[in-house]
């Protein structure tokens, strides 16, 4: 079973050459930590910035400088700010090619709710409706099971939904799963863990061919 | 041709009760301090509020919360206080939650005179609920109509006698498209110019989007969320 | 009667403080010598600046710098460049407070032909679709009649449209006239012209109420 | 990651006949003068090409023309070149002439992910035959689609290794529009710099929508129409 930098480290496996990236709150933000070697991706926050850095150094915060999450970050050179519209203009004309984010709950047909909980305050949806109705590639990074122990790969979601038909993948503490016309198609299973566990803790349609190969990263 | 008044007192003199204002901003990166400061002095009420955050409880539009001079908020993510959650779950106050790049898009279309959009932010969701859908290209969008606000609020970097704008950074975020989609359109900004200083190439709202523009004062920038790393020692 | 600086010079009297102008090429053009003092204007040129400035001195020409006309011209202080989504963006929205354009035709009812002669050579709209259908303001400067000696101010046009409606005042070498929902209304005569001599160079409905007053700048 | 080329021919190197391209530019101001160049060397035909205008005959445009590479223009104003006047007449080319606003915005469009957009202009003209008019706030509007470009070669005063441009005064024009809505992007720059020399607030077309920039070489960048006002004699 994964902790949170495995998954993010395993999710840091997705990551191309020259991918423009965004990064969702939560376990996404942690990928960039475990960028490969290599590698160079540009991360889009949407607040109108390509190319986020680090945290600042402390006595370097720049209230000026925030992410999505209202974090004060740095920018790397080559970075460009800009204003919301065409940061959701490019995310819309899928000029972004990953968008890593979490999740309440993921349907088999690949709908995802992760914005508001009936009966609970509602906070809002954000940018992640845009998010999820414009990128080509969205991974979901969550737990396999909500707090209750209640799957959260479901045959349809239950919560209201944030987009419909749009989730390519899936990782989480145990498995990774394509989101396929057919279900949820097992991947990997995370060190350790077995397909059984896998199976019993997703409530929507698993797919299982072949042998299933522990995670590398 | 004067668009430049002494102070936000002053710029915003004649707005009324029951307004329809857009404030920019992004979390408390790039809001009118002073504008909203004037606004809480001047008791306006019954505003409708178009903003991407409802400020915290003691800062930002939170500040007009606490004085109850919001009717409306339309926004994309609100609730980091509690008095916004109280006056909400109490019926004080009437919230309308669109997705981020929708509610962008809506102000570049009215400072583009675009009276719709398409996005397809929201198909299959509970924002598409009553609203026209259509399909280009396989692909459903929902079509989403240009704001129409009655003033906007902008904080930028530098501004020039001519209402030309600069912002910084992130603190750009949605104040040109506000900017754009005001009817009378107000600006508060770090250092007001005269007309020639900033760079006729690299100006991000011109002017003739901007009708009064003040230099502001005593910018405090709050943080929302402090987060750094730690300097590595002195090798 | 007025040559073409003089109706330049009357339509420079239609300038308000503080409005935000555009004139299209030819007369319109001109305007900009007679700009009254204490008022300013600020010119916008569609191909992507506002605060048009005057032609540069000879030897200080830049390429990079044209008007909608192509024409090397320069930027006063406080002007701004921009693209040209940006651009036809703040005419659409009503921004601009004031289009000069000339024409070919003008019909009684505001419609305005200007860009295309069938059987000749089409060389296209340019911007003055743009500007026609959504400028609040459009007033048109041009000769009362053709080469030919025909009225261009018609019951309806002859030549296919620009656009429908729009235009509310006519400024000729003749006349200055208002299109109203019942015509063309004369407002002023050109110095020792007589009312005779437009009514009988006017085919589109001309409403004449009371004393016509020599025009005056 | 490498955006770099050396030069035009390795940035054109794969288009192909019938390829839909955008090229930047207004008259001759902001043209790509080295992509058109090496276009004309490499002999591509049957192309469709979205432009403002079509150059004059021996320059900009006009030399893809000369070279009969050209099957269809779409411009909003043309014909400032004889051979092209000749082409249209003998029906070798097709040209499309759309409002110079319309084809700015359809360009924008397909940039920012918008399938179709509504503008007024046209609207009673034969611009508007057969397309969808709809009203909104008794005013009528036309339907126009977004743009669907296989390239766009677009001219930037100052580029970096990211991509990132910069274009100077009025010879921004359509370009950064077009940079935007080309599948493939090819950007020619005056200076090419490294990634970090450009001011991160000043980019006018960020780095995402740009997949390949080359310091373009020999730029003659004619003037259409020299006007000169007479220097005052020194007193």
């Amino acid at each position: 079973m994964l902790n949170k930098n495995q998954i993010a480290q395993r999710l840091a496996k997705e990551l191309k050459d020259g991918f423009y990236v965004n990064l969702g709150i939560g376990i996404p933000t942690l990928v960039a930590n475990y960028i490969p070697e290599g590698i160079k991706v540009v991360l889009q926050s949407e607040n109108g910035l390509l190319g986020m850095g680090a945290f600042p150094f402390e006595g370097e915060e720049d209230p000026d400088l925030i992410n999505a999450g209202k974090q004060t970050i740095t920018s790397v050179p080559g970075s460009s700010f800009f204003d919301s519209a065409m940061s959701f203009g490019m995310i819309r004309a899928g000029k972004v090619d990953l968008t890593i984010l979490g999740a309440m709950e993921v349907s088999e047909k690949g709908d995802i709710a992760n914005w508001k909980i009936p009966g609970k305050m509602v906070k809002g949806m954000g940018g992640a409706m845009d998010l999820v109705a414009s990128a080509k590639n969205i991974i979901v990074a969550m737990m396999h099971s909500n707090p209750k122990g209640e799957s959260k790969l479901l045959p349809r979601c239950v919560l209201p939904l944030t987009g419909i038909g749009c989730v390519k993948k899936i990782v989480t503490e145990l498995a990774v799963l394509d989101v396929t016309k057919e279900g949820f198609k097992l991947l990997e299973r995370a060190p350790g863990v077995s397909v059984e566990e896998i199976v019993a803790k997703t409530a929507g349609k698993l797919i299982i061919e072949g042998e299933i190969p522990e995670m590398e990263w | 041709m004067n668009k430049i008044f002494k102070n936000a007192a002053e710029a915003l003199n004649d707005i009324h009760d029951g307004a329809i204002i857009m404030l920019g901003g992004f979390g408390l990166c790039g809001i009118p301090e002073n504008c909203i400061a004037a606004m809480v002095l001047k008791g306006t009420k019954e505003l409708t509020c178009i903003a991407n955050n409802a400020g915290i409880d003691d800062f930002g539009i939170g500040l007009l919360l606490q004085k109850r001079q919001v009717k409306k908020m339309i926004s994309s993510y609100v609730g980091e206080n509690a008095e916004f959650e109280r006056q909400l779950l109490s019926g004080e106050l009437e919230v309308e939650l669109i997705p981020q790049g929708t509610l962008a898009t809506r102000c570049m279309a009215a400072g583009y005179g675009m009276p719709a959009i398409f996005t397809p932010a929201g198909v299959g969701t509970e924002v598409a609920i009553g609203k026209e859908i259509r399909t280009f290209n396989n692909k459903e969008y929902l079509l989403e109509y240009a704001f129409d606000a009655d003033f906007a609020f902008v904080k930028a970097w530098k501004g020039d006698t001519e209402g030309n704008l600069i912002y910084k950074e992130t603190a750009r975020n949605f104040n040109p498209l506000m900017a754009m989609a005001g009817k009378i359109t107000i600006a508060e900004v770090e250092e007001l110019v005269s007309a020639g200083e900033l760079d006729a190439n690299q100006i991000h709202t011109p002017g003739i989007y901007v009708h009064r523009i003040f230099k502001g004062i005593n910018y405090e920038k709050r943080i929302e969320q402090r987060t750094v790393r730690a300097r590595l020692p002195n090798p």
